[in-house]
């Protein structure tokens, strides 16, 4: 886990306003792995005084891109970084997925498909067979889809009004034939894993889920972003982000 | 260059630039980006007696220049920390200073005595902020009476230096910060986060699974100086100031006000190097000034 | 369309937004904006009996997401009130509310007599956050018995509902909205602002003329909130809700805390036609959420 | 006074961190009179919550001229503005300067110019001399120099460092001779007002200043922007900006 300043080296805007940043830090790139995070600070006065946590979408040689959906102020603040600005970047952080030696299935929902992306390009230069389920609200949404080719052996767009690919939830896509032997990864809202979490356990499986929650160190050291566990609270930026799916106890909705 | 080591009680600090318990984890987490034993002090997380799962999630709810926290004290519990947490400081150079909480004042006193031995410890900061529970789960830090108690009893047992962290919820923080000078308190520290509470609008539900939280962060500052201000004005014991500081020009604010050293607990989430970016300001002040030693600036508000 | 007028006490307003005493004073500065109809209810300036110098300048301190400001009640005074700010506003349909502050009972309840046959005048908000000239300088509002003092000697005079405004700066708001509530209040606001304080380095004096000043502003919302949801759990008479609202949302979190209206000050400042633009936004609410009238979302915080 | 989103027209970028943005209003221009100034909403967040009160500079047409200093967080995120943005600005707003049927002496120092510049062109429009005297540190501080022949009769340019026109402080250039009968006008910093109401007093005269004050509402009704006047205390924002020179008590730095 490094503090760096990076310098902005491209800026991109998709439709429903998802926003890719690739910033240039060869110290974050030596050590990232897929699932970690980084921590970005979105202002340089006192409001928002917090970090804003965003996957590593991808990391190449010396850069690091992240896709995000703006959602809110600090998300809107980042979309209005211009290339050649600098971002106060600290990362990588957390627990990446285990690569387990077996064909994969990637389960992502909206803009859960950021630390999927990375898994699947590792899991294809590794030689795995991939196959990702993404789902999205329309096609519209679906701002990667085309960059996913690539990371994946198979893919599968799910939009829930049928304007690209299947129609429905990317859950309605898990069934014995998907699964088969694979080992399963997924990252999305949180009724997408609560949903997918119970799917698994009837089929008597577990997978690896990339978690969020709301971050204040992102360091491991306030206990801030906890969620309950078999083992207790456990942090997502340290003990997480990712987790396996049947330890997560409790959905913050309730779910 | 000036002089910026201070005293906290029999305490000596190389700066006074610390960092607030809660904040800062048990003293290694924050380690990936500089040696503790460049700041003044490390106000390790808060312990009580038996290990605390704390707060139902959401613990964490940002506003407006601030955060809402209800972490609920999680927390390893005495034995743990004496077993595994302070041990892990051993390698790590540095001033480290145990904040302690309890149920009762018997919890506190058995805390600090567990401490007295302890190894890596430099002082202890006893947290009237948590609920009394025999008094019907009021904190002990809104009455004075609690507060000179429980200062006494952890004073009657410690060999460390004891320093009494506030409650800002108080409608008198001068009575309360007598109380703890009262009860042979070293220092006083504050100010703790003040009550508060965030409502998701769509979900009609708190943004906290503990319903209220404490208000840290830049937005509560302007209440903090003029509560160290004040107890400047009602104590002799050194003050260890805090709430909301984030830049030097912050940290002199409270320094003028009266504090002896100060504490970042929010704004090392925003910036992780602003201690140190802050121990520099304050030295390029000094010198601006022309001052030979931080004292000159302690308490020199005009008035 | 949903219903959004609220009770008051024995008051009907057609709205739930107002605006808050001392920041939009005597009801014709904004004129220039919009007609103060179109807002359910305009609090006017503070005034006591005499007229008032103020305090000396600076008044006004720039903080995270708030100011401060120590204005120091600075008013024309009952007699110039009634003969030329009450009659100002003749012409000028809206509802108007008058606060009043006081050093001591008596005066409270002088002002409270004088505005019996004053025209213009809806209801009365009493500002306990006033000091008590006889009781050492301590706001009245601090005291449980002080502010139960006052509401009853206006209450036992005034023709008109009595709004007691009560002082955030105390240990347990409740204890201080039941004595209101005991004392005959028809509803009571919160919250004032908070006592802070802000130094400037260079100078090394305060910002404020008078050393502190009271924080409002955005800063101070998660505070209100808390404050004005105890309350609402405390008493039964209506609650107006206030601090640092900006937005439909932040006005939404009041309301479903148990504020049957919401007030603005601070965020008045930076948009003269934020409350419209809140009143717009709370009706988009309840129209989303297929709510016939606001009270379906007044205290529906989920437990 | 007027609630408006203006957009931006202009941007001019000064060294000494000068900026000027001109905004089209003709609402603005129409009641527009020098002295008045405008209330600009600088965050669309919660900080800073207060907006930044800006003299006028210039009222032309449709459009309305600032220049301002950045000397903080507010006048930094407004110097972030560009062409093609839309400002929220409350204006015109305040006591203009009475124009008084006589040659006029201008006092400027370093941002206050922005006042006299608008109240030389009238005052030029109108037929009547105008000496302008303009303090500024160094060479570097002039920025509105080139526009200022256009707006007086004579131009004289003080720094402290001698680096352009005369050495010294714009109030060394205030005696019976450049007095005359002039009418006098000054915007500047306390240090110079004060020199100057000192000096004037000497001499039996009086002058109209256009003085800044920590403001809140800018619209009358806070009382917080008060000054201390032989009347009690007056509000900047509404019985001013523009208060007679021998009417001002104190000044808040005590001199
Ligand atoms: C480990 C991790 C990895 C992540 N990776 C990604 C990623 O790769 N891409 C990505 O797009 N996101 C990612 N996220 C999520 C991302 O961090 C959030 O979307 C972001 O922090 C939101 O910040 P914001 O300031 O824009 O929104 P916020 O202002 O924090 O608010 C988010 C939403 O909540 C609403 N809200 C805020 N306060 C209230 C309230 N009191 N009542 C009601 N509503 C409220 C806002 O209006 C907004 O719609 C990740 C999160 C984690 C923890
Ligand atoms: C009627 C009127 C007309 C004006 N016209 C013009 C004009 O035409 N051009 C122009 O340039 N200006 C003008 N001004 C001044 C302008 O309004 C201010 O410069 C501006 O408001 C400053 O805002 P800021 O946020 O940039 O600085 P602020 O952040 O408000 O601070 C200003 C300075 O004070 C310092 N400061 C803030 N808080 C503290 C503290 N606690 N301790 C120590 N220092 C502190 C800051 O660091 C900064 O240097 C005018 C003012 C008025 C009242
Ligand atoms: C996440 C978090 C956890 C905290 N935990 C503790 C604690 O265990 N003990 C304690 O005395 N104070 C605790 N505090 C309070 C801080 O030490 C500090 O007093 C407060 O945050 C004000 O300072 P700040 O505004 O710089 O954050 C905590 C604060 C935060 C934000
Ligand atoms: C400049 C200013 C003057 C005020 N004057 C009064 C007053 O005269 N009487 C009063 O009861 N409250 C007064 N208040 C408090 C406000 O009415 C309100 O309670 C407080 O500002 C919190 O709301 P806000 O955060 O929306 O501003 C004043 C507030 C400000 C900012
Ligand atoms: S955000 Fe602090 S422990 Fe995870
Ligand atoms: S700023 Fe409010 S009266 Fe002038």
């Amino acid at each position: 886990m490094k503090q760096v300043l990076a310098r902005i080296i491209d800026v991109n805007f998709f439709e429903s306003d998802y926003v890719s940043l690739t910033f240039k830090s060869p110290e974050i790139v030596a050590e990232a792995q897929p699932g970690q995070f980084v921590n970005i600070r979105v202002s340089e006065g006192p409001h928002p005084i917090l970090r804003r946590p965003i996957s590593i979408f991808d990391a190449d040689e010396e850069a690091v891109c992240i896709l995000f959906k703006v959602v809110g102020e600090g998300t809107r603040l980042l979309s209005e970084v211009r290339k050649g600005d600098y971002l106060d970047v600290i990362g990588p952080i957390g627990h990446p997925f285990k690569i387990e030696p077996a064909p994969a299935l990637l389960v992502a929902g909206g803009a859960g498909i950021a630390p999927l992306h990375f898994l699947g390009r590792r899991l294809r230069e590794s030689g795995f067979d991939v196959h990702l389920i993404y789902g999205v609200r329309t096609r519209k949404e679906a701002v990667a889809a085309i960059d996913l080719v690539r990371v994946s052996t198979r893919l599968t767009i799910v939009t829930e009004d049928g304007s690209l690919g299947e129609r429905g939830l990317a859950t309605d896509f898990i069934n014995k034939k998907t699964l088969g032997d694979r080992a399963v990864y997924a990252c999305g809202p949180e009724p997408m894993l609560a949903a997918l979490q119970t799917k698994l356990a009837a089929m008597g499986k577990s997978a690896q889920f990339s978690l969020e929650s709301r971050m204040a160190c992102g360091a491991g050291a306030c206990q801030g972003c906890a969620i309950a566990t078999q083992s207790g609270y456990q942090r997502v930026c340290a003990d997480g982000p990712v987790f396996d799916s049947d330890k997560i106890l409790k959905w913050s909705d309730g779910a | 260059m000036a002089d910026i080591n201070v005293k906290i009680g029999p305490l000596v600090l190389k700066n006074p630039v610390t960092v607030a318990s809660g904040t800062y984890g048990y003293g290694t987490e924050f380690l990936d980006f500089y040696p503790p034993c460049e700041l003044g002090a490390v106000f390790l997380k808060g312990i009580t007696l038996k290990p605390r799962a704390g707060n139902k999630p959401p613990r964490i709810a940002e506003t407006p220049a601030g955060m809402l926290n209800a972490i609920g004290l999680q927390n390893v519990g005495l034995e743990d920390f004496l077993k595994i947490k302070l041990p892990a400081l051993n390698n790590v150079p540095g001033v480290f200073i145990a904040n302690i909480s309890g149920d009762c004042v018997e919890e506190f006193v058995q805390i600090a005595q567990a401490l007295n031995d302890a190894p890596n410890l430099a002082a202890l900061e006893v947290n009237v902020s948590c609920p009394n529970l025999q008094q019907g789960g009021m904190a002990f830090g809104v009455s004075a009476q609690a507060t000179e108690e429980i200062t006494q009893a952890v004073r009657n047992v410690s060999r460390l230096p004891v320093i009494v962290k506030l409650s800002p919820n108080v409608t008198n923080i001068c009575e309360i910060a007598r109380a703890a000078e009262a009860g042979g308190a070293d220092a006083v520290s504050l100010v703790n986060t003040f009550l508060g509470m965030a409502i998701d609008v769509e979900k009609r539900r708190p943004m906290l699974g503990n319903f209220t939280g404490g208000l840290s962060g830049p937005a509560i500052r302007p209440i903090a100086v003029r509560m160290v201000w004040q107890t400047s004005k009602a104590v002799k014991i050194p003050i260890l100031g805090m709430g909301g500081i984030r830049t030097a020009r912050d940290a002199i604010e409270f320094f003028l006000a009266g504090a002896t050293a100060i504490s970042m607990g929010t704004a090392v989430f925003q910036d992780p190097s602003a201690p140190l970016k802050i121990i520099k300001g304050i030295k390029k002040y000094l010198a601006a000034h022309k001052h030979h030693s931080i004292y000159e600036i302690i308490g020199a508000l005009e008035a």
